[in-house]
């Protein structure tokens, strides 16, 4: 079920250049199935900003009925919720969308995960939940530069982990692609710049792979039809699936990306 | 609740509150949230005669108090409307408002034709004003003379109430509006988008793909309400009014400048509650206001 | 700071930030704040041949994001302008846009003859496109002919090049620019307000005593900068750009759009400060984006 | 001179039904002249509202720094403005136009003040600042209803008061008007609603009197021409007042009200 509900803010912590982390009290804990769902944010009561924001759940707990979203500030409406401190209320939407699908990782295989930026929040619950089930994690996580890294101690913990910066002032200098291709696994979950979902998805396409979309939103649940992306097998050329309600995430090789 | 009951060409409304077109798709996703049947009514998603893709992403782009929408008019196209989307909707007790849309004269035709048709559609939406399409379209919505005939037309064929929804974008809405009434138009709805533009502050590019979008959301409102004010004064059938409404108090504004009804649009994105939450203040609103039945509100601006 | 400079028919500014017609007055009440010579020009309220008052109050409302005005081209007439505001301004080093306005073609002649004879003034904005005054002007705004008949008769009196101010309440923009450059306009000022309304939910009656007003602000940026981006593109005279201004940001959207100067209305009562404000901040953001000059901006959305 | 200054908000309370009393910490207070001015102030710091909002000043204290406002929470922007708390900072720009002139009353005389709902907050200051002179004052407040006053009691100290309510649930039942014919003084002094003042100047014309007029503002310095009142004594009728930069107090006679 997608509730609607006012959710007081628990913490919210700068951890990394302007990279924030917000953990928010919320029953709609109850409804998230799937890691890799997120969450539509009224930023204030005004019109201004007017639209929802779209942000990923990045961790959540049941018991605690606290659920936690790292996002980058950078427009109008980030940078407004960056100025909002514990106790202030948010008007959220959620949880939204389908996620990453855990069952299509079997116990003792290697899931490999490869986050880009404010991509890497989502894979963080992934990986909770693989490594609860009993999948082995490899976290690649790139990202533009050392001022940026954040969660990496986070993931560690998790399983493997390599960090990529694309200026090199921290880890691997280069791009998730280069760290991959030495490493060994079963299946690939990810999410970051299309670019580099792009990228992935031509160079593992005998795979079995699942990747996390980003798409300008209306609505938030598939009624506006602004965020759709064309199905790959389609003669006709119109049909088409909702990144908000059919995705976030898809099988690649399901959608043009 | 009498007090908010609306009688409009073709339509029984239990209170005249609607989703707009294209701001609601086919009404499935707020199944979820609400019972559809508490709606006066409601306007599907632009239908046109082929399913249509629509435009490239990006698609949407915020504005000051608004948006811009270019979708391009999306859709499943007619065959897929009446065999699934209209009979999923009979569940509910609520009339249908089809928007109809289409690149010829004889696209809406055969769409009037067929959708009209449909038990649960009570009236058409002839949408001669979608800014977000690149053939034909802009005529229909802009020349007084080829919107008339184009009403005309559809009216020969509808089994239903035709309202024509009008365009913002034009020097004359009065003309207009006299000409789809002339044109046999039973009613008119207004307004759809104004044509804008948002520009990337690193790219120099525009935001959208198409380019431009149409704009919606409380920055129009005044533009709508004055337009509302001028056309209601002159046509004698009646209007169904957009642009901006958020809250009941926007809603008697809009009767005020002479609607009779009025639709909801961008607002559903921002409180997908927005319509039934309209629904439970106006009667209290009423109160205060000192109305016993919302049709008295009607064109008060000017009576 | 030339990295700001822009050459216009009759204009080196020193930067291309101007307050808009009727948004400063005469620049009395501003020079309290900042010094007027740090602006790269000032439009100065409108002036016409005789005294007026303009329309009774309230003559303001506030929108989403936006406000309508009525004030009706209130103005101490032609000669006081001449005689008294534009000396006092004359103390600053300031170029002077002046904004002409009328109800006959003959108003517009005779202010235009003698305004341009001051010696600070180095430009006329001739103003065919007030949506507040009751007689004559819409057809000016509005009809391609007579805007373009309008624009010649004030091009042979007039000393200092002459820019045409557009309405958007048109259907078609490009057709009345390209109408003004045939009538040989120097230049193109736009937007003028788009025509809106509020009313009052007590009273059920218009806010404005005009009952309607032109709306601007935030909330027409988005019309604003999709209307220089589409006349940029067919004429061959420069844009000076306007509606919705707050920041340097949306000072290079409007160059983006291909605007190649800017003019700042509602802000000023916001923040009085704000032209000196973004005429710092644009060098800081220039630098932010990679430009050397501001003129490297113009037109990027299409060229 | 004008100031455009950011104030910290140093108490707001619920002192009426609807009615705040609010005081800021402010270099400008060393820039008002006369009892009587006004301020404008931005709330909130987007677009929503946009305008500023004009409010009189109804006392201030220029060694603490501080003026304390009175106002109606009625629209948006009231509205917006009674959520804040102390601590809170607000743009505001003033002090702004003329205010009542003390010098038109004489020591030993008695001056009358008039205020009407929210028209009651700038007599305040005059009232300290009349009767500090020398000047005896008698304060003649209307309200609505019992729930709506406020002040009563500082009034009082100051000079004889008189509080009617138009629906008698408080005071004296009946207009201001009803109160003051019994009454002895040499000038009148008066804020309040347009028909309130009407009467007065209609009733008294032979008084020496000062009005406070209120008008929809837009720039609040003079630029705009959004607040514009006719003068009395004009051949053309094009010549006029603004209500902002020339106002908001009037001589009698001066404008059509
Ligand atoms: C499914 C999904 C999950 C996301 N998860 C995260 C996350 O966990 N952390 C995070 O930092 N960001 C995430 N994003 C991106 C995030 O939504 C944008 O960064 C954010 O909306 C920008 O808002 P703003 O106010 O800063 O920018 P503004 O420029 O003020 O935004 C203007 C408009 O554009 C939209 N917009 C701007 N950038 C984007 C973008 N990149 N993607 C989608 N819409 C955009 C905004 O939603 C808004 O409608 C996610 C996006 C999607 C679609
Ligand atoms: C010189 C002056 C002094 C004032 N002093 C006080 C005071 O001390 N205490 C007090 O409570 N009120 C005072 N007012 C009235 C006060 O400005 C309005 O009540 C306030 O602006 C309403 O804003 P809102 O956000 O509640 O209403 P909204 O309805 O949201 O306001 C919308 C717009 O209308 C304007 N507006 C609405 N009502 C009025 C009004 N009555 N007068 C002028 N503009 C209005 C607003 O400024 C805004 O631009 C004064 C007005 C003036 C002109
Ligand atoms: C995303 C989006 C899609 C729309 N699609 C349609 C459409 O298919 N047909 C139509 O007639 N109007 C369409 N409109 C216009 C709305 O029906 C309505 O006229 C307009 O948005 C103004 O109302 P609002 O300000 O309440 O949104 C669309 C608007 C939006 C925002
Ligand atoms: C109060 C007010 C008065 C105006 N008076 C004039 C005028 O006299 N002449 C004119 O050409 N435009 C006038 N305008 C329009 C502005 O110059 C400008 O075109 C418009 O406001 C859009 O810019 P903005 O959104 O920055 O305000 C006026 C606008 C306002 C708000
Ligand atoms: S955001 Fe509206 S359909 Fe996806
Ligand atoms: S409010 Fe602008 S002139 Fe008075």
């Amino acid at each position: 079920m997608i509730r609607k509900e006012i959710c007081k803010i628990i913490s919210q912590k700068l951890i990394a250049e302007n990279i924030y982390e917000l953990t928010v009290k919320a029953e709609m804990v109850h409804d998230i199935t799937e890691p890799g769902q997120f969450v539509h944010i009224r930023v204030g009561n005004g019109l201004d900003p007017l639209l929802r924001r779209p942000i990923s759940i990045s961790s959540y707990d049941v018991t605690e009925e606290q659920f936690t979203m790292i996002y980058r500030k950078d427009g109008k409406g980030t940078s407004l919720l960056a100025s909002m401190a514990p106790g202030m209320e948010l008007d959220i939407l959620g949880p939204l969308g389908n996620g990453f699908p855990i069952n299509e990782a079997n116990i003792g295989e290697t899931a490999l995960l490869v986050g880009g930026g404010i991509g890497v929040p989502p894979l963080y619950e992934l990986a909770k939940q693989l490594t609860a089930k009993g999948v082995k994690v490899i976290n690649v996580l790139g990202f533009q530069a050392e001022s940026a890294v954040f969660y990496e101690q986070e993931f560690s913990e998790l399983g493997e982990t390599y960090v990529a910066t694309a200026d090199g002032s921290y880890g691997i200098k280069g791009f998730v692609t280069d760290v991959i291709k030495d490493l060994q696994f079963d299946c690939v979950y990810s999410c970051g710049p299309t670019p580099m979902l792009r990228a992935l998805e031509q160079q593992y396409s005998h795979k079995k792979m699942f990747l996390s979309l980003e798409e300008r939103m209306g609505c938030g649940v598939g009624a506006c039809f602004a965020c759709v992306c064309k199905k790959v097998d389609d003669p006709t050329g119109a049909s088409y699936k909702k990144v908000c309600s059919d995705g976030p995430v898809f099988r690649a090789g399901e959608v043009i990306i | 609740m009498s007090r908010l009951h609306v009688e409009l060409p073709g339509l029984s409304l239990k209170n005249p509150i609607m989703p707009a077109s294209g701001c609601f798709g086919f009404g499935r996703e707020y199944s979820q949230f609400f019972d559809l049947s508490n709606l006066g009514a409601i306007m599907i998603k632009a239908t046109t005669a082929e399913p249509r893709f629509g435009n490239p992403t990006p698609r949407v782009a915020e504005t000051s108090a608004g948006m811009l929408n270019a979708i391009g008019l999306q859709n499943p196209g007619l065959e897929k409307v009446v065999s699934e989307e209209l009979p999923w909707l009979s569940q509910y007790d609520v009339p249908i408002i089809a928007n109809v849309a289409g690149s010829l004269e004889e696209d809406y035709v055969k769409v009037a034709q067929e959708i009209s048709k449909a038990p649960n559609v009570h009236a058409l939406e002839l949408n001669i004003s979608c800014p977000n399409v690149k053939t034909g379209g802009i005529a229909f919505g802009t020349i007084p003379e080829v919107a008339k005939q184009l009403t005309r037309r559809v009216k020969e064929v509808s089994e239903v109430p035709v309202y024509v929804k009008l365009s913002p974008n034009v020097t004359n809405i009065v003309e207009m509006a006299k000409a789809v009434e002339d044109g046999g138009a039973d009613g008119i709805t207004m307004i759809n988008t104004l044509v804008g533009m948002r520009l990337n502050l690193k790219t120099g590019k525009p935001i959208l793909a198409n380019r431009t979008g149409g704009l919606s959301g409380p920055a129009v409102k005044p533009v709508a309400i004055r337009m509302v004010y001028e056309v209601s004064q002159v046509v004698n059938i009646p209007i169904i009014g957009m642009g901006g409404i958020e809250s009941a108090e926007d809603v008697i504004e809009f009767f005020y400048a002479g609607a009779s009804a009025v639709a909801v649009g961008t607002a559903n994105f921002v409180n997908p509650f927005v319509c039934p939450e309209i629904i439970e203040q106006l009667p209290v609103l009423l109160n205060q206001l000192g109305f016993e039945h919302i049709s008295e509100c009607t064109g008060r601006s000017w009576k």
